[in-house]
């Protein structure tokens, strides 16, 4: 998986969740719950719809790697085989 | 009122009472009165007479044809006539009109324009000062139109039954409205029915203001004394309409012709002017008073107000609530 | 000189026709005296003149046509007219105040006054067409009229007539919805206003949506700022033991089936909340009725703004992996607006949690008719005292805003304590 | 605390009036067959007995005359209590009730009252036929000037009495035939009531019933039977039918939003119409369903049972128009 394909997937599950969002204007490297108004049930709709997309399992001890999109798309592009 | 009066003091009270209904029937033509007028020219002696007899604390219940019996009982004329102009100042604050003049002060019960309404209405009255144990007379006046009515042998009947206070006074004018007495009642001496009732009743001439007042006066002692109620029935008649819009097709020019050669206030003048109790200048004097007197009634009823239509349901209930 | 009008004779005599004159000019004239006749709708009726004096001249000839009440009939010279000449003999008394010719003055009568009150017309400028410029009913309807008052604004709701009962139709108007969508389950086939609602929950435009949920909350917090006496008690709650379980619970659990510390805090309000049943119902008609179950209540906000709290019907019975699943179809059925007007209408106590917004403590407004409402704030790490010596444990604080009408603060404080007990045995929810 | 005892209908009424002539003087009854026979309904048995032909007085059949004569006494200041044996003979007094009781306050300018007070029974039920059927309390409450009480419960019977004595203006106390042997519960420390408000007899949320004397107990069984279906309905009963609590009925209205109107009179120009213009005129936007009405049938009261039966409003049709009306 690329990162181009990762990011992809990302953004596509999170515009479910929040479709008011503009992808180009996310900072990937800042904490994503400070630019998006999610709650903690978002959140985790939000790893279910990716784990389930990319098919990659997201354990509970990497969760805090989603916390920005730059760790959310290193992690795929390293974990989708 | 019943200090003992002088004639000439009667003939001012009957030429009082032509003069504010002559009055009436002008203005009646000039649009200032409405709805109905009842006018008491030709009885004038009846209401004099039989007021003279009673006393301010006794009771009067009267007719639609009430002007005469109202002046008579001492209410103001301007009253009066600003009542007729609908006025607020009128003694019934404009509401009741001609046919219901009320006056607490002088316990006058008001006109009733249902014919022999107020015959139950005096009973009661009288009922409440037979429970009491007062003295007070109430006098009820009623056409002979009203002897047909079921309310006046209930009357009779239950002021005889319970020997109660009232002197039944019938004012036979001989026409109810439009009909002539003998053409509604089979028995047309009319003192049998009340004597049906146990009721002492006596005829009288309605056109001598005088054998009125003697006749009321003794009735009024009588009842007065506990003798129960009393019938009195004074022959007279009216010399104008049953009311203002009446071509009087029922009766002919030559009896009402005949009837004013009896006219109570014409014929008393002529015999006090005779026996030389009364001048030509006394009577043009009376004649300038009555006409002052009722000029003022009716400059008091031009100037009156009319009642604000805020005050529409006033009096409906009482205020101050159940006190 | 004094106009002989033609007089009313009856109050509803209106006009009359001379048949006949019985006096010529020059004759003289005592007040009272018959001087005509006129034929009326009753017959013929006798005119009497009430002046004293000479006719001047005769200005109608009879049996021409009806003349209206008020046509003048002749002209009299009255005493004060004439030059010295010798008095008449009077019948009437000489001095009398001539009466004025009846004053027509413009004041309208009070009847026409109230008419044109009642139909809000303003007379002041208005010109009647009555005697003397006097102004008549009729005008009154014509200024009433002419003034054409706009047409009220047409019924909200839809044009086509459909049969819905009138709250129904209140209702629509104020939801915007249209009526002939809704379908009708009243009476006669008749919407009723339950429908309206229901559709309202379902469909819509989110515009409209919006504002009418504003409107709702809008009425709904006002009231319950207006009739609910609130008293507020926060407490702060050591998570660690929960924390801890939830992570080792977590550890096993697949993404799709990991549990949100909310849903243990959700568990144990409900538990707690059951030890204190006048926590748990409705104020209606001025008395607390207690809920038989634990309907929990969840303040979800709806993205864009609004705010709404449906239930997770009889909560304390479900184990956390169902109250997980029932918030998660909450929220995603809130956010598409396809909840049921039952879930809207029933919980017995909300919670609230503005932990993911950072608050630390919330100080929530109960939700009529409901009695009671806990707030819980953000988790966050904070210094605690274990025996003797401080740690760093994560905390929250939780909060019940509850109705003095119907418990007391010794109430609240033992559902507080029993909140906290049951967080202390996470494996127990 | 005193325990409530129970009475009937008929003796709370019949205290009621001995109560108010021992305190007061000026109070006295007059009427047909009150005194030696006791009263046609036995309201008035012993009264005679104990406060004398003066005070206990019977009437001959003058309906006018007599009502008319209370209506005078009451001018002239004493509180009479006119028993009308039934609103059936009352026609014959409706004018001096109308032309007088009601009228002299206001058309002679405030200074007549006529504080008296009229009692008649009323309503059908006993197979009287048709003149001694009518239900006419709609009438007297048609009439600006009169107060109309309907007392439906024995407290009602027992202190309504003594308000009416106590107001300046004519007040008229219909009791429903039917009533007179029901029982009922009066507290020994009650007293007088008002004859202004109604009275919230049963609570309910689905649906209002709106009812006044006589056809009280019917609604009430309905109401009872209506639960058994799952619907609540409130029962209110006016009490009073002149002056109407209007603001009782709105609130009724718009609990409920479903309202249905009984009442034993006819439904053209009754009270049931004018109760339904309040609601219509004031808790339009609060219906949810037509306003209905369960009243008898338009129809001159017949003597034979099944008829009489199918003619009075009966609990069954309160029921069905308040299923309908929820539609459940």
């Amino acid at each position: 998986m690329t990162p181009e394909q990762a990011r992809k997937s990302i953004f596509d599950v999170l515009a479910d969740i929040a479709p008011e969002v503009d992808p180009s204007t996310v900072d990937d490297s800042w904490d994503l719950t400070e630019q998006i108004d999610l709650d903690s049930m978002d959140y985790l709709t939000w790893m279910v719809g990716i784990s389930e997309t990319t098919g990659v399992a997201i354990p509970q001890r990497d969760v805090s790697k989603f916390l920005t999109i730059a760790g959310a798309v290193a992690y795929l592009v390293e974990h989708a085989d | 009122m019943s200090a003992s009066r002088s004639p000439k003091d009667l003939l001012r009270e009957m030429l009082r009472i032509r003069r504010f209904e002559e009055r009436c029937a002008e203005l009646y033509q000039a649009e200032k009165i409405r709805g109905f007028l009842h006018l008491y020219i030709g009885e004038e002696a009846v209401a004099v007479g039989v007021m003279g007899a009673l006393e301010p604390q006794d009771a009067v219940v009267a007719t639609y044809r009430e002007h005469g019996h109202a002046l008579a009982r001492g209410i103001d004329p301007g009253a009066i006539m600003a009542e007729m102009y609908g006025k607020l100042e009128g003694c019934s604050r404009g509401r009741g009109g001609s046919m219901h003049l009320f006056d607490a002060a002088k316990r006058f019960y008001g006109g009733n324009a249902i014919v022999g309404g107020g015959l139950p209405l005096a009973v009661g009255l009288a009922l409440a000062d037979h429970l009491r144990g007062s003295n007070r007379v109430t006098a009820v006046f009623f056409g002979e139109g009203a002897v047909a009515e079921g309310e006046f042998h209930e009357s009779m009947n239950l002021a005889a039954l319970w020997h109660l206070p009232v002197l039944f006074c019938c004012e036979n004018n001989l026409y109810a409205m439009g009909t002539a007495l003998e053409r509604s009642e089979s028995q047309t001496r009319l003192t049998l029915k009340a004597a049906s009732y146990e009721v002492p009743a006596w005829e009288v001439d309605g056109m001598d203001v005088l054998a009125v007042g003697e006749a009321a006066g003794k009735a009024v002692e009588s009842v007065r004394a506990g003798g129960g109620p009393h019938f009195l029935e004074f022959r007279t008649f009216r010399f104008r309409a049953h009311s203002m819009f009446d071509p009087e097709l029922y009766r002919s020019k030559e009896e009402v012709e005949i009837w004013k050669q009896r006219d109570p206030v014409e014929v008393f003048r002529t015999r006090l002017k005779a026996d030389g109790s009364l001048s030509d200048d006394e009577w043009e004097q009376m004649e300038r008073e009555v006409t002052e007197e009722i000029d003022g009634a009716v400059d008091f009823a031009e100037r009156g107000t009319w009642e604000p239509i805020e005050e529409l349901t006033r009096f409906v209930y009482s205020e101050g609530g159940s006190s | 000189m004094i106009d002989f009008l033609l007089p009313s004779l009856g109050a509803d005599m209106d006009d009359a026709m001379l048949v006949e004159w019985l006096v010529k000019p020059g004759d003289a004239v005592a007040r009272g005296q018959v001087i005509a006749e006129v034929e009326t709708d009753k017959g013929v009726i006798e005119v009497e003149c009430w002046h004293t004096g000479v006719i001047e001249e005769l200005l109608v000839q009879p049996g021409l046509e009806k003349l209206p009440v008020g046509t003048p009939l002749a002209r009299i010279r009255s005493h004060d007219d004439e030059p010295a000449s010798t008095p008449t003999t009077p019948a009437g008394p000489t001095t009398r105040t001539v009466l004025t010719p009846p004053v027509h003055h413009d004041e309208p009568t009070p009847p026409v006054r109230h008419l044109a009150h009642q139909l809000g017309v303003d007379l002041t400028e208005a010109i009647g067409t009555g005697e003397g410029g006097r102004i008549t009913r009729d005008d009154v309807h014509r200024l009433a009229v002419s003034a054409s008052v706009t047409p009220t604004a047409p019924l909200p709701g839809d044009r086509l007539r459909t049969k819905a009962s009138p709250r129904a139709r209140r209702l629509a108007g104020e939801r915007g919805v249209d009526l002939g969508t809704v379908a009708a389950t009243g009476p006669a086939g008749m919407v009723t206003a339950s429908d309206v609602e229901a559709l309202a929950m379902e469909a819509g435009e989110t515009a409209d949506r919006g504002v009418a949920m504003r409107q709702a909350i809008a009425r709904s917090m006002s009231r319950s700022n207006r009739e609910i006496p609130h008293y507020y008690l926060a407490t702060r709650i050591d998570l660690h033991l929960a924390m801890l379980w939830l992570e080792g619970e977590n550890e096993e659990r697949p993404i799709a089936k990991r549990i949100l510390p909310a849903a243990l805090l959700l568990k144990a309000t409900a538990l707690a909340v059951r030890q204190t049943p006048e926590l748990n119902g409705h104020w209606i008609d001025d008395a607390f009725r207690p809920a038989g179950a634990v309907h929990l209540g969840v303040a979800i906000s709806i993205r864009g703004g609004g705010l709404v709290a449906p239930a997770i019907h009889d909560a304390d019975r479900l184990d956390l992996e169902e109250t997980m699943d029932s918030l998660r179809d909450l929220v995603s059925r809130a956010r598409s607006w396809k909840l049921r007007s039952s879930e809207m209408s029933d919980p017995t106590i909300t919670v609230t949690s503005l932990g993911d917004r950072g608050v630390e403590i919330a100080f929530p407004l109960i939700i009529p008719p409901q009695v009671a409402m806990v707030g819980f704030g953000k988790i966050a790490d904070a210094p605690v005292a274990a025996d003797g010596s401080a740690v760093v444990h994560p905390v929250v604080n939780a909060t019940l805003a509850a109705d003095h009408r119907v418990s007391d603060g010794h109430r609240g404080g033992i559902f507080l304590t029993a909140l906290d007990r049951l967080l202390q045995e996470p494996e127990s929810l | 605390m005193n325990s409530p005892r129970t009475t009937t209908y008929r003796e709370a009424m019949r205290e009621a009036i001995r109560d108010a002539m021992n305190r007061d003087d000026r109070v006295f009854l007059m009427g047909e067959d009150v005194g030696r026979y006791g009263g046609c309904y036995a309201v008035t048995k012993g009264l005679l007995e104990e406060f004398g032909p003066e005070r206990i007085r019977d009437t001959p059949l003058s309906e006018s005359a007599f009502v008319g004569a209370g209506i005078g006494a009451a001018l002239a200041g004493m509180r009479p209590i006119v028993e009308v044996m039934t609103v059936n003979f009352s026609l014959l007094a409706l004018d001096q009730i109308v032309n007088t009781a009601a009228l002299y306050l206001h058309m002679s300018g405030g200074q007549f009252n006529v504080p008296v007070v009229i009692r008649m029974a009323t309503g059908a039920g006993r197979q009287l036929a048709a003149q001694h059927s009518h239900s006419l309390e709609g009438w007297y409450a048609h009439v600006p000037g009169l107060k109309v009480a309907t007392p439906a419960t024995v407290e009602d019977a027992r202190w309504m009495l003594s308000t009416a004595l106590e107001d300046p203006d004519p007040v008229i106390i219909f009791e429903h035939a039917s009533m007179y042997n029901m029982e009922g519960e009066l507290p020994l420390d009650g007293g007088p009531v008002d004859l202004a408000t109604a009275a919230v007899r049963r609570s309910g949320t689905d649906l209002s019933l709106i009812t006044y004397g006589g056809s009280l107990p019917k609604t009430l069984a309905a109401a009872e039977e209506l639960a058994t279906m799952g619907i609540s309905a409130g029962v209110l009963d006016l009490r009073v039918l002149r002056p109407l609590d209007t603001d009782a009925i709105i609130a009724a209205v718009s609990a409920t939003h479903r309202v249905v109107v009984v009442d034993e009179g006819w439904k053209t120009g009754g009270i049931s119409a004018e109760i339904a213009a309040i609601i219509a005129e004031n808790a339009v936007w609060e219906l949810d369903g037509p306003i209905k009405r369960v009243c008898s049938e338009e129809v001159p009261v017949p003597y034979s049972r099944h008829l009489e039966e199918a003619t009075l409003p009966q609990v069954q049709d309160i029921v069905a128009a308040g299923r309908d009306l929820v539609a459940r």
